[in-house]
């Protein structure tokens, strides 16, 4: 494509802003004086029931140098970060691949393997008979807010997790075209740590261990129960509300020990990653995210691969005076093991507070991925994926642990699809970083430098307090947030759920009071290039680049799965469970459920023998907020500048929190 | 109390839109110096328009800033200084309830805010109980009601009208909320 | 059966008791000191855990004589008040019928028909493929209280009202496989409202005509909104929260009047029905349940047909001082109206306090059903089923209008299931009672006598303060409440879903503070004969009495549906929806939705000309208060004895608010 | 108010099963005469656990009957009498929320079950504030407290133990809410 013909492009562009800013109500026309154009006087529609008229007036000079030189730059600039261009799945190039434990049909942590796949072998249910799924039964969780959670199947019994007030239900799977509930229990976590939780109440779900289900609540407690009883085996506090600390993550158990981290980087929290005894449910170790080497236990074994990460307590030394104890870098997403290296791997959230010029310096270790030794925790290599950074480009997004063919060998990695826009495909002995591919529009940075791990910052976005830096690409919740991908060996394809969201935001003084958002960030998001706010990608790794893209209206703010029967499943917020090909990303099927989905979807073998799929259906979290919190759309900075995104959300769906599952006839 | 000399600090708008909104919304008022500050907390509040028995008149402690918009203004600084916008955005809500629509789950009175101010709410509100002053309480107040309307807004500044550019036609002159909205109540909003 | 092995079988009854005794945790051993039997020694569960013992000894002799006494009782008793035994439909002899309007495909009403027979013409599905049928979409309504009301399709919008906070939805039926929003009205009720809302802040659904959904809100306003557009058109406060007035019945619109009725009458309300102009919802009348005539619009033109109900302001008379202004007789549930007569039929509530001993008198004209002229609000007839109620026995249950083959000749009548446990039969232009036989086990009362209309009462279960009675069937929910049945002119069945619940008693002084429960009695419910808590009875009006019976574990608190399908459609409290037979009860479809079932199931013909059948599942209501409520079981007095014999249901069914539509493949 | 001789009535139970229970829980105590009847309402009682900034010692306010079992027989009668038990039945709930078990949405603190009679809350619970003396109020708090064991149960009468012989196991006898209920919490009663 020509320079020239881009430009044309982006001058069509214009004239379509100008159409949508007419269809809002905008009155525009020439301001032809003296016989020549010079201007566009826009008339604001409120104008017609004001007192006053609100208009203004565009010189045409202006209009047409902002409107070139706009177009020159987004162009240059998207060159470096745009995704590259779909293709077909390469069917006789190598593809990525992992080895599979045995399936046994459950489905016993939320990702299903310590890897991290979301795979599942069961291949009753494909592409070619998936048009017959229909749901077979329902159960209602009793909560409204977000269920972002993973249901779990072990032993003839699903397990389900909901939002606060976390309440854990065993459901009975031998009995037919019901599951009865075996027990229920209730850990009465306390109220007002709803008021503590930024963008929504959620849970993402439970894990099975050693006959117990561990879980964290909302306010900071993570308990053991008995699978086959629902009698609570341990319970241990591990955080505190009145310093802004929550737990909405889904613990994964790796080698007797529970890994548990904490959500709050708006409330001024420090993070930390814990290892608490399966057996009694003591803690064994924490690693914080920031502070002293020792504390963020970094050790003679710590060996990252660029010097960047290199020094002596990073994480006091990069931050100004004590910020590092309310800085941030929390962990709320998800973790994953790899037996062999005996290494966990997982990201650390934003630095706090999200004004990134009340904290001059890299901000380790926010926005990084760890991998540790579980047995003791002990930090092995670090990468920091954002310093400094400026967007709430939180990293604790998945991390799939796989085996791609790279240039001419087959290297062990790790996938890290990150908010600021790159898939990152690392050594996961060493946390060199092989590809760093953008997965959507970004506007914020002009790529990774394979040579020295550096992220390439464009300056001008930027801002100060005060100013205000528009097309923020992509926004706060980053080219794709904690929804997470699945990856199919058949197809050697990563399915990422993400969304594409663009935003304004100015800088505000943030004042800290414990216990209170520390945020200092006015933010306006809205629908990035092309208009839809959501999209699937099928992601290539041994191409670095997408092989295939669904685009949705909506945020895709479920997690996929993918199946040997060679179907991705995934939500969408107003409320759609549907099943593409694997291959081709066809869509296949679909049916409408009660609520928005933003939960994981998940499969497993019923007592019966048949193949079941199941999902929580029940909107919310921060892309949900609008509904699950009543919002007001009027203010385009609620829920942190979702809210100007999302304005249209409380049409197409309503809250609720119900199960589906499904089978075929 | 620091007190300042105008009643009504708008900034600079950024953009075109807000400005004309900026400039209405300013109006002088008398400056008041070394005011008392109010009496004590409203005790025996109502929070439930429910009465056994025959109805009792409600006294209502009235906010002796109610119509200031100095306190209005300060009101709005002290929103952002004690984090109140955390929660609360600009009026539409994010972690707690927007605040600039018809709907009060623990009343719209004066003395009703005030005291959901002081002793927190069961669902997320903190207590924010001797960490702010009671005269910086009653101007909290007289923002907060500001927000829907419920006071006049001629204290408000424009501070983030700019930021809505792209967004259209987001108005902050109020509550006028529809009825047929497509907003379920707050009802598990406690 | 002779008496003699009767009494064998109630002796063998005793001996369950004890065994379930037994099966609680008691031990109980016989007290033989001088080698004797004399005693049984219970002994209490939680005497292991407890310092002290707590245990009770009863002497042999005594329990052999009340045991004996019990069962000698009980079987005289039951002889007059036990439903008649089933059998088969009458297939060859007459059956009752009704003249049908054209079917048009809709559901305008919650009762379909102003003959209120909840009957559809549509016969897609049929008895014989109704196996097939499935769920096609599901919409949650955001609310998790107990979802009593009725769906309506009109223009192919489906319009849903919840319960408090009383959201109106209406649902775009011409997209395909889902149902988009067309537009949501919230009324924003005042939430204080719930406070004075006995028994969950149900609605039994809006109405449609000229163009209006018409609906009531917990707090007392009646409300018409545009159907089209959603927008308000009127909006009349006809009662007071602070009184303890609140609204859930379903308006029915008659000859451009909206008829609307309060709730209430455990707050010491005063019922009244009211006629609102449909055009601008002005009051045009008033018509009284309690007082002097002329408030209860008894004229010239009033002619009940037994003399018990004549006489001058018998609303005053028949009561102590001023009592009627806070007695009861709310009218909260179902209108039908035949416009032949131009009559419409109601029932009013229980008096109020239910502690008979404060309220002597007979209380009219509470426990009555009026036939009201509509254009001006005369009563023409009225009937008082339960002079001075003693137990709670509203009178409120729907009037089905047919046409019975009675006698040898064909008489106009209504079908009235009341809660005191007989289906009344009454010819509907004079109020004469052709037959009253009972539907459930009774022992309050020993049958109607025709003669003079006069309900016979058991005078041993009349309690005064202080004094338990035991063994009061039906319960106070009756043997059948609010729920609403069904007529199919095919089979000339009345299809009656309903409890089987029994109750002890013990009156309290209630104390009359506005606003505030005005009960005065403690009450225990418990399951009837049988163990069984809910009934489905097909029955034969013609006969007078039941062609068959279903029964189901918990109380059938759902609305049934009759089609020209011969199918029956109804919901169980643990969220089946279930398809049986119309002509032989035979189960021929279920599937389980996300909550119990308590409301009212409808079909309609969608615009793709298929025929669809709609359901609430969302459980709570008085039966499901538990679980809506969150009621603690350990007090069996909680929700007025309810919680007593619905201890269970925490473990069957959850809280949820969902539609759920099906079709056939 | 009436004063009366006994600290503990209990009625005679009418079946054999609350005989045991009544008995046991008779103590006599020191009979008052003309105490004093307690201060004012309590003002600033915090509703929410969560507090911005350092924690603050939360003050409380004594109930200065807490411990007596006069005033908890005096309270379950006035909690018939007020018709808080057509809401709450005997502490199991009904149109109103359970008050035996351990679920508190707005405190349990004696000053918060005092606020929430005098106050009233938003979905459903009346406001009491002048309809019932703050001495009888505090005699409610000592009797709804002592519904869920958290003041001594040596106060109550085992009025409603006779009525469920039926029903079993029937317990009264403080909150010891299994952990593992079927109940889930009261989230949607603010």
């Amino acid at each position: 494509m020509s320079v020239a013909r881009e430009q044309v492009e982006c001058l069509h562009h214009s004239l379509i802003i100008l159409l949508c800013l007419a269809a809002r109500g905008y009155a525009f026309r020439d301001d032809a004086r003296n016989g020549r154009f010079r201007a566009l006087i826009f008339t604001h529609p409120m104008t017609l029931r004001m007192s006053y008229e609100r208009r203004f007036r565009v010189p045409f000079r202006f209009l047409l140098l902002v409107t070139l030189a706009a177009c020159t730059r987004e162009d240059v600039a998207s060159r470096a970060r745009e995704p590259a261009a779909p293709a077909l799945p390469a069917s006789g190039t190598p593809r990525a691949t992992v080895t599979l434990d045995a399936e046994d049909g459950q489905w016993t942590r939320a990702a299903k393997s310590l890897s991290g796949i979301r795979y599942s072998q069961l291949a009753q249910i494909t592409a070619d008979n998936v048009r017959n799924l229909r749901p077979v039964w329902t159960f209602s969780t009793s909560v409204l807010r977000g269920h972002e959670e993973a249901p779990l199947v072990v032993n003839n019994t699903m397990y389900i997790l909901t939002p606060y007030p976390n309440l854990l239900y065993a459901l009975d799977l031998t009995k037919g075209d019901s599951a009865p509930t075996k027990w229920m229990y209730n850990p009465k976590p306390q109220s007002e740590a709803q008021g503590v939780a930024c963008c929504d109440v959620v849970n993402r779900g439970p894990v099975f261990a050693n006959g117990s289900i561990i879980f964290n609540t909302l306010d900071n407690h993570v308990i053991a129960v008995d699978a086959a009883t629902g009698a609570e085996k341990w319970n241990t506090k591990v955080g505190e509300i009145n310093n802004g600390e929550t737990m909405t993550m889904s613990p994964l158990v790796v080698k007797n020990m529970v890994l548990v981290g904490n959500s709050g980087g708006e409330m001024g929290v420090r993070g930390w990653l814990k290892a608490l005894d399966l057996g009694s449910g003591s803690v064994r170790w924490t690693a914080y995210s920031t502070g002293p080497d020792s504390e963020v236990l970094i050790g003679a074994r710590f060996k990252p691969h660029y010097p960047k990460d290199r020094g002596k307590d990073l994480g006091v030394s990069t931050w100004t005076g004590a910020q590092w104890k309310i800085g941030g870098g929390t962990v709320w997403g998800w973790i994953s093991y790899d037996p062999t290296l005996n290494l966990v791997y997982y990201g650390t959230a934003n630095p706090g507070p999200w004004n990134p010029d009340q904290r001059p310096g890299d901000n380790k270790w926010t926005s990084s991925i760890f991998a540790r030794d579980p047995d003791t925790g002990e930090a092995v290599w670090a990468y920091q994926m954002s310093p400094h950074d400026l967007h709430d480009y939180d990293g604790v997004n998945e991390n799939l642990l796989i085996d791609v063919p790279w240039k001419g060998q087959t290297r062990h990695v790790l996938i890290h699809p990150d908010r600021n826009g790159y898939v990152y495909m690392m050594d996961r002995a060493t946390g060199e970083v092989l590809s760093a591919e953008p997965f959507v529009h970004i506007t914020t940075t002009h790529g990774v430098d394979l040579a020295n791990g550096m992220l390439r910052y464009e300056p001008s976005k930027h801002g100060r307090v005060g100013e205000v830096v528009r097309d923020i690409c992509p926004a706060s919740p980053g080219g794709k947030d904690w929804q997470p991908s699945s990856f199919s060996p058949r197809t050697g394809l990563v399915y990422l759920p993400h969304q594409n969201l663009c935003q304004d935001s100015e800088g505000l003084e943030a004042n800290y009071i414990a216990g209170t958002p520390y945020v200092g960030m006015n933010v306006v998001m809205t629908a990035g290039p092309g208009g839809n706010r959501g999209e699937l990608t099928a992601w290539d790794p041994a191409a670095g680049r997408a092989a295939w893209k669904l685009t949705e209206d909506l945020p895709v703010w479920s997690g996929t799965l993918a199946t040997a029967g060679d179907v991705v499943f995934y939500g969408t917020m107003d409320g759609w469970f549907k099943a593409v090909d694997a291959r081709t990303g066809a869509k296949l099927w679909q049916y409408k459920t009660g609520s928005g989905i933003i939960g994981q979807p998940m499969t497993y073998r019923g007592p019966d023998g048949k193949q079941y799929v199941a999902i929580m259906s029940g909107v919310g979290g921060w892309a949900g907020a609008i509904v699950a919190g009543n919002l007001d759309p009027r203010d385009s900075t609620a829920a942190l500048g979702m809210v100007a995104a999302m304005k249209d959300l409380p049409s197409k769906t309503t809250k609720g929190g119900t199960l589906y599952v499904f089978a075929l006839p | 109390m620091m007190l300042r000399p105008l009643a009504c600090r708008a900034r600079t708008p950024l953009l075109l839109v807000g400005a004309a909104l900026a400039v209405v919304g300013c109006r002088r008022e008398e400056r008041r110096f070394r005011e008392s500050p109010p009496a004590t907390t409203p005790s025996a509040v109502r929070v439930s328009a429910l009465q056994p028995g025959t109805m009792a008149d409600t006294s209502h402690m009235p906010n002796p800033y109610e119509s200031s918009a100095y306190a209005q203004s300060e009101g709005q600084r002290l929103f952002g200084w004690y984090n109140c916008a955390g929660c609360h955005a600009n009026g539409g809500g994010g972690m707690g309830p927007p605040l600039m629509d018809d709907e009060w789950i623990y009343g719209s009175s004066p003395e009703n805010i005030y005291n959901t101010i002081i002793q927190g709410r069961p669902n997320g509100m903190p207590s924010f109980a001797g960490k702010i002053p009671s005269p910086q309480i009653w101007q909290l107040v007289t923002y907060v009601r500001s927000l829907s309307g419920l006071t006049p807004m001629s204290g408000r500044s424009a501070r983030t009208e700019h930021m809505n550019f792209y967004q259209g036609a987001q108005s902050m002159q109020g509550a006028q909320t529809p009825k047929n909205s497509f907003r379920p109540p707050a009802s598990e909003f406690p």
